[in-house]
């Protein structure tokens, strides 16, 4: 795999493909060519990544709680997730009487489907993206949106109570999270003057002052409570605690996700854990550099500049240690109630991240 | 309404304490478990458990003084004969309703009856946890064959 | 036919379906959740058409925003009943007329305009030009709409604010 | 007085800001538990919501009802004893003080005062145990699992400790007629204190890491407030009575079994955050008292009295003569007490047991109305109730 040129994998293809059929508009090839890179990154990299993180969790979860976490399936529990996905998939798919059957089937498949197409946007290394969009972060941020219906209708088709209410609160909380999650998101997008993720990543390419969490230093003003307002509300996106609202287990049993069982439960607890890589990663590409090491190798005539695994290890290592935050934060904090996340993201977070769009916006006028 | 100073020393407030608690979680990520991996390392168990019973078959003259203490009755006793040549043929605990009390314990005559330190007894069944201590050809023991030191202070024996 | 055609027809085809959907569904809520199908069908016309912002921009709007919020709505109502598809039609023969009515004005000024199905369709980011277009030449139309909208806003919150007793 | 859709609303009673009135949604009906996470137990409760607005709340109990008093008057005394450990599980040792000083009182049994001080350091025991698991289950209700954990890890080793001198690890059987079961084994008192010393160590802990978090104080602090008027109009006793502003601790008012001995506080709410008889001073009130357990514990053992640890009148066949009593004695969860009435009999001839939760959970009817449905499980953890002693 030779990668060290910059162009997207699925721009490549799409040449190949282009050469081998013939006259066709290319963007059709594109789409073929983005498709094809989207399935391979599902495979080879989501998936386990996704089942890694989730073992993660439950052995730093006991970790921090002075308990062992699992280890009993493989070494060290290394197969746990594993075992437990094929225990999903051998498990009755029970729907319960009165449920909306259609609109229950379905819910599921949005909700993965919206999860797992996240990553299509995510530069994980020089020339390694799967579909490098000029609206990548736009793009992200819808998908986010259609998650959400997804949850609403798992929510509404249960014939539950309690999965009603569940999703109820997943859209207060949506429509109050989306926000400052998408205004904090713009101060990056002024500060590369480009939407296009892989575009904003490449714009912080050399050392640490040049990520734009740092910028030149003085950016720093304004990318620190950008970044904190961005990480917040992702939380909030990813339904992690303190945010995890719409399946709170003490209040509301499980939230939107009650009445499912077997494959289908797997299907909203795999993407969570989806939603949570994916999330650290755009957090990674907006504020942390993408793969630029902090060092400036990866720079402009550095040792290893658009040198694809070098950029690997590097966006992987951020975003794994963003995760990481994510699950310590999830086993500290306790759960807000759910006027309170609307006072946090109303009255907090967004007048943050305005001021630190109008600061940025005036920082790049002059 | 909030003033300005209060909204900031709220958001202050919120990131602070979430430092503390990080900073008392995180560290016990390094610390080694307290758990026990329990069928591997039996946790210790001391001898004053009142766990199942463990009954000495050949002391027992069949008084029935267990079965008349129980409160809720799970002692069933069965003896052919009297006195001295009683023996026995049924002596069953129902743990489906024992309460662990350890009463039937002290009014024993010929300290036969006792609880050990065993916890654990497991069945698909309710009649796999009603157990006949007086069955020879099967025997069922709850500890080494030790007689574990029970000592009761208090209206034993009396 | 090119191969972009035939995609456009297929987007087409969505949004027709989910649209149909949406107004025959006896269940309300099931009309909402068709209505997906519909924006996601023209989301990929404007994809198509070599749009990508206006695509993104649709889901974003219509989907992530407007669509949740009358999913919202539907379980906000008490109209359970409804919701269940347990309502009936009245007056379906107006209804019939006045969406032919549309329909039939709404193709009058399809014939008249010149679309081109595909064929044009760029790779190009769209997203500088109608940045440059909306802040330069529709600047005060842009203008206008905003102060509108806030407009809109104020009134709507002006109209749930509290009684004061 | 304020009105949401129809129910009246007592000052103090709504927490959150509620859906101004013109928009009319319908109402909905949950019911909540007997299988919830966080009904503790099999309570049920009947919901009516207007969404995320509690309207009202009717707790249904009965669900574990299996006759605790009449089974007592048809044993002897002797039998009778573990059978009130069943009554609240979390505080066993505590249920079989409530049933023993009334008897006693009755009987005009003059206990020892080496089983007096045992009694003492046993019930002070469970209350800490009791009072780790209120507030750990607390913060789990909130959302927080770690500290659980935490005070579950510090819960066990306490009951270890229980463990090696009564026998049992959640049902004790300790306390017996005119004394208790066993005595001190060697070297009990220097690992009950190193206990203590680890409970004491492990405080500053759950305060910073729970108690004083800013997410939990804006989750319980001036949530679903229990007034002093409230809580005496129902008859609610225990820490959130205490939290509510009344100092009245039956450990201190009227002693029994040697209360009067040590020198402890009784602490009473307001504490440093929130309002009188909020949630967050009722899971503050536990904290503290644990606190004040533990001094109790530490004073009861270094002036264990030598003697005797049973009556040598009172015996296994002992009938209590004819008399009747009242004592009431302070529970981790409030007043239990007990009726009694002999006739000389083998039996008792009438025992009734008032146990503190089933007054407490009797306030969740009117204090719930108008709060969300996150704060009504804060209300529910922390007024802390155990079904086992409500439905007896």
């Amino acid at each position: 795999m030779i990668l060290a040129e910059v162009v997207p994998l699925s721009a490549k293809l799409a040449v190949l493909m282009a050469d081998f059929v013939g006259a066709s508009p290319i963007w059709i090839f594109h789409a073929i060519g983005s498709l094809i890179v989207a399935v391979g990154v599902l495979a080879l990299v989501v998936t386990p990544v996704g089942l890694g993180g989730v073992y993660l969790e439950r052995k730093l979860a006991g970790r921090m709680q002075n308990r062992s976490g699992p280890n009993r399936v493989g070494p060290y529990g290394l197969l746990q997730t594993l075992a437990d996905g094929v225990k999903l998939l051998a498990k009755e798919d029970i729907a319960q009487e009165g449920a909306d059957l259609p609109l229950f089937r379905m819910a599921p498949y949005i909700v993965f489907l919206a999860a797992f197409a996240g990553f299509v946007v995510l530069p994980f290394a020089p020339g390694v993206i799967a579909a490098d969009l000029d609206v990548g972060i736009f793009y992200f941020l819808a998908l986010i949106g259609l998650e959400t219906i997804g949850i609403v209708m798992a929510g509404w088709s249960s014939n539950n109570k309690w999965s009603l209410l569940g999703s109820m609160r997943e859209v207060a909380q949506v429509v109050s999270y989306e926000l400052p999650l998408g205004i904090s998101a713009m101060v990056p997008v002024i500060a590369a003057g480009t939407m296009s993720v892989y575009g904003i990543t490449e714009a912080q390419s050399g050392h640490i002052f040049n990520w734009f969490l740092l910028k030149d230093g003085y950016w720093a003003i304004v990318m620190i409570p950008s970044f904190l307002v961005f990480y917040v509300s992702s939380l909030a996106a990813a339904k992690r605690a303190p945010f995890d609202l719409p399946e709170a287990e003490s209040e509301l049993v499980a939230g939107f996700h009650t009445e499912y069982s077997g494959m289908r439960f797997g299907m909203f607890f795999l993407p969570e854990y989806a939603v949570m890589l994916s999330l650290s990663g755009i957090t990674t590409a907006l504020f942390l550099g993408g793969w630029h090491d902090p060092f400036g190798m990866s720079g402009e005539g550095g040792t290893f500049h658009n040198v694809w695994w070098w950029g690997l290890i590097w966006f992987f290592l951020k975003a794994t240690i963003l995760f990481l935050s994510q699950i310590l934060l999830r086993w500290t904090l306790p759960r807000l109630r759910v006027d309170q996340v609307m006072y946090l993201c109303y009255k907090v977070l967004l007048p943050i991240s305005m001021v630190c769009l109008v600061v940025a916006a005036a920082m790049r006028l002059i | 309404m909030l003033s300005f100073r209060q909204w900031a020393g709220n958001v202050w407030n919120g990131l602070k304490t979430t430092f503390t608690g990080l900073s008392i979680t995180v560290p016990y990520i390094f610390r080694k478990p307290y758990t026990l991996q329990y069928p591997e390392e039996v946790p210790e168990i001391p001898t004053t458990e009142r766990g199942l019973h463990n009954f000495e078959v050949d002391l027992c003259i069949a008084c029935d003084q267990c079965a008349k203490i129980c409160p809720v009755d799970c002692i069933a006793i069965e003896a052919e004969g009297k006195g001295k040549f009683a023996r026995m043929t049924k002596f069953e605990i129902d743990y489906t309703k024992c309460l662990f009390c350890a009463l039937c314990c002290e009014p024993c005559p010929t300290e036969c009856i006792h609880m050990g330190p065993t916890f654990d007894l497991v069945g698909y069944t309710r009649e796999e946890v009603i157990i006949n201590y007086a069955d020879r050809e099967n025997p069922r023991t709850f500890s080494d064959g030790e007689k574990l030191p029970y000592e009761i202070v208090s209206f034993a024996r009396k | 036919m090119g191969i972009d055609a035939i995609v456009w027809w297929l987007f087409a085809a969505v949004s027709v379906v989910g649209s149909l959907f949406a107004v025959l569904s006896p269940s309300i809520v099931r009309a909402v959740f068709s209505l997906l199908l519909a924006f996601g069908g023209v989301a990929g016309i404007y994809a198509v058409a070599g749009a990508d912002f206006l695509a993104i921009l649709q889901i974003v709007v219509y989907v992530g925003g407007v669509l949740v919020l009358i999913a919202f709505g539907i379980l906000l109502t008490g109209r359970t009943a409804q919701a269940l598809g347990e309502h009936e039609v009245k007056n379906r023969p107006l209804g019939i007329l006045i969406a032919a009515g549309i329909f039939i004005g709404l193709l009058g000024a399809l014939m008249k305009s010149s679309f081109k199905i595909g064929g044009n369709a760029t790779n190009e980011p769209t997203t500088e030009a109608i940045g440059k277009l909306l802040l330069g030449d529709y600047i005060v139309a842009f203008e206008f709409a905003s102060v509108f909208l806030l407009m809109a806003l104020i009134g709507a919150a002006y109209l749930v604010r509290r009684e004061e007793a | 007085m304020e009105t949401i859709q129809g129910v009246k609303l007592n000052e103090g009673e709504r927490a959150a800001p509620v859906l101004p009135r013109d928009i009319q949604s319908d109402e909905l009906v949950f019911n909540m538990g007997p299988q919830h996470p966080s009904t503790h137990g099999v309570l049920r409760l009947m919901l009516r919501t207007d969404g995320e607005v509690v309207l009202e709340a009717q707790p249904l109990i009965g669900n574990l009802h299996r006759c605790c008093e009449k089974i007592l008057e048809n044993l002897t005394y002797v039998q009778g004893l573990p059978y009130v450990d069943r009554m609240d599980y979390l505080g066993a040792i505590n249920m079989e003080m409530g049933l023993v000083l009334p008897v006693e009182k009755a009987a005009g049994v003059e206990v020892p005062k080496r089983a007096q001080y045992l009694r003492v350091v046993m019930c002070e025991l469970n209350r800490v145990i009791s009072h780790l698991f209120a507030a750990g289950q607390f913060g789990l209700d909130m959302g927080a699992f770690t500290p659980f954990l935490y005070m579950f890890r510090e819960r066990e080793e306490g009951i270890n400790v229980l463990n090696e001198i009564t026998g049992g690890r959640l049902l004790y059987h300790y306390i017996r007629y005119g004394g208790v079961t066993r005595d001190v084994p060697k070297g009990w008192i220097e690992r009950c204190l190193k206990w203590c010393d680890r409970v004491d160590e492990h405080m500053d802990e759950y305060n910073s890491l729970l108690t004083y978090n800013h997410i939990f104080l804006n989750r319980t602090c001036g949530v679903a407030v229990l007034d002093k008027e409230t809580c005496l109009d129902y008859g609610v006793t225990g820490p959130i009575l205490r939290a509510a502003g009344v100092p009245r601790d039956l450990r201190k008012d009227m002693p029994y079994s040697c209360y009067e001995d040590f020198d402890f506080d009784v602490p009473v709410g307001p504490f440093e955050k929130g309002v009188a008889g909020d949630s967050w001073n009722r899971h503050r009130q536990r904290l503290r008292e644990a606190e004040e357990s533990i001094k109790i514990i530490r004073q009861a053992l270094k002036n264990l009295p030598e003697g005797e640890t049973q009556h040598p009148k009172v015996t296994r066949a002992w009938k209590a003569p004819a008399g009747e009593a009242y004592v009431a004695s302070e529970a981790p969860r409030g007043e239990i007490s007990a009726y009694f009435v002999s006739d000389g009999g083998k039996f008792p001839y009438r025992m009734r047991m008032r146990g503190p939760s089933f007054y407490n959970i009797a306030v969740l009817e009117t204090c719930s109305r108008g709060l969300l449905i996150g704060d009504l499980i804060a209300l529910m953890g922390s007024v802390d109730i155990t079904l086992g002693e409500v439905d007896r």
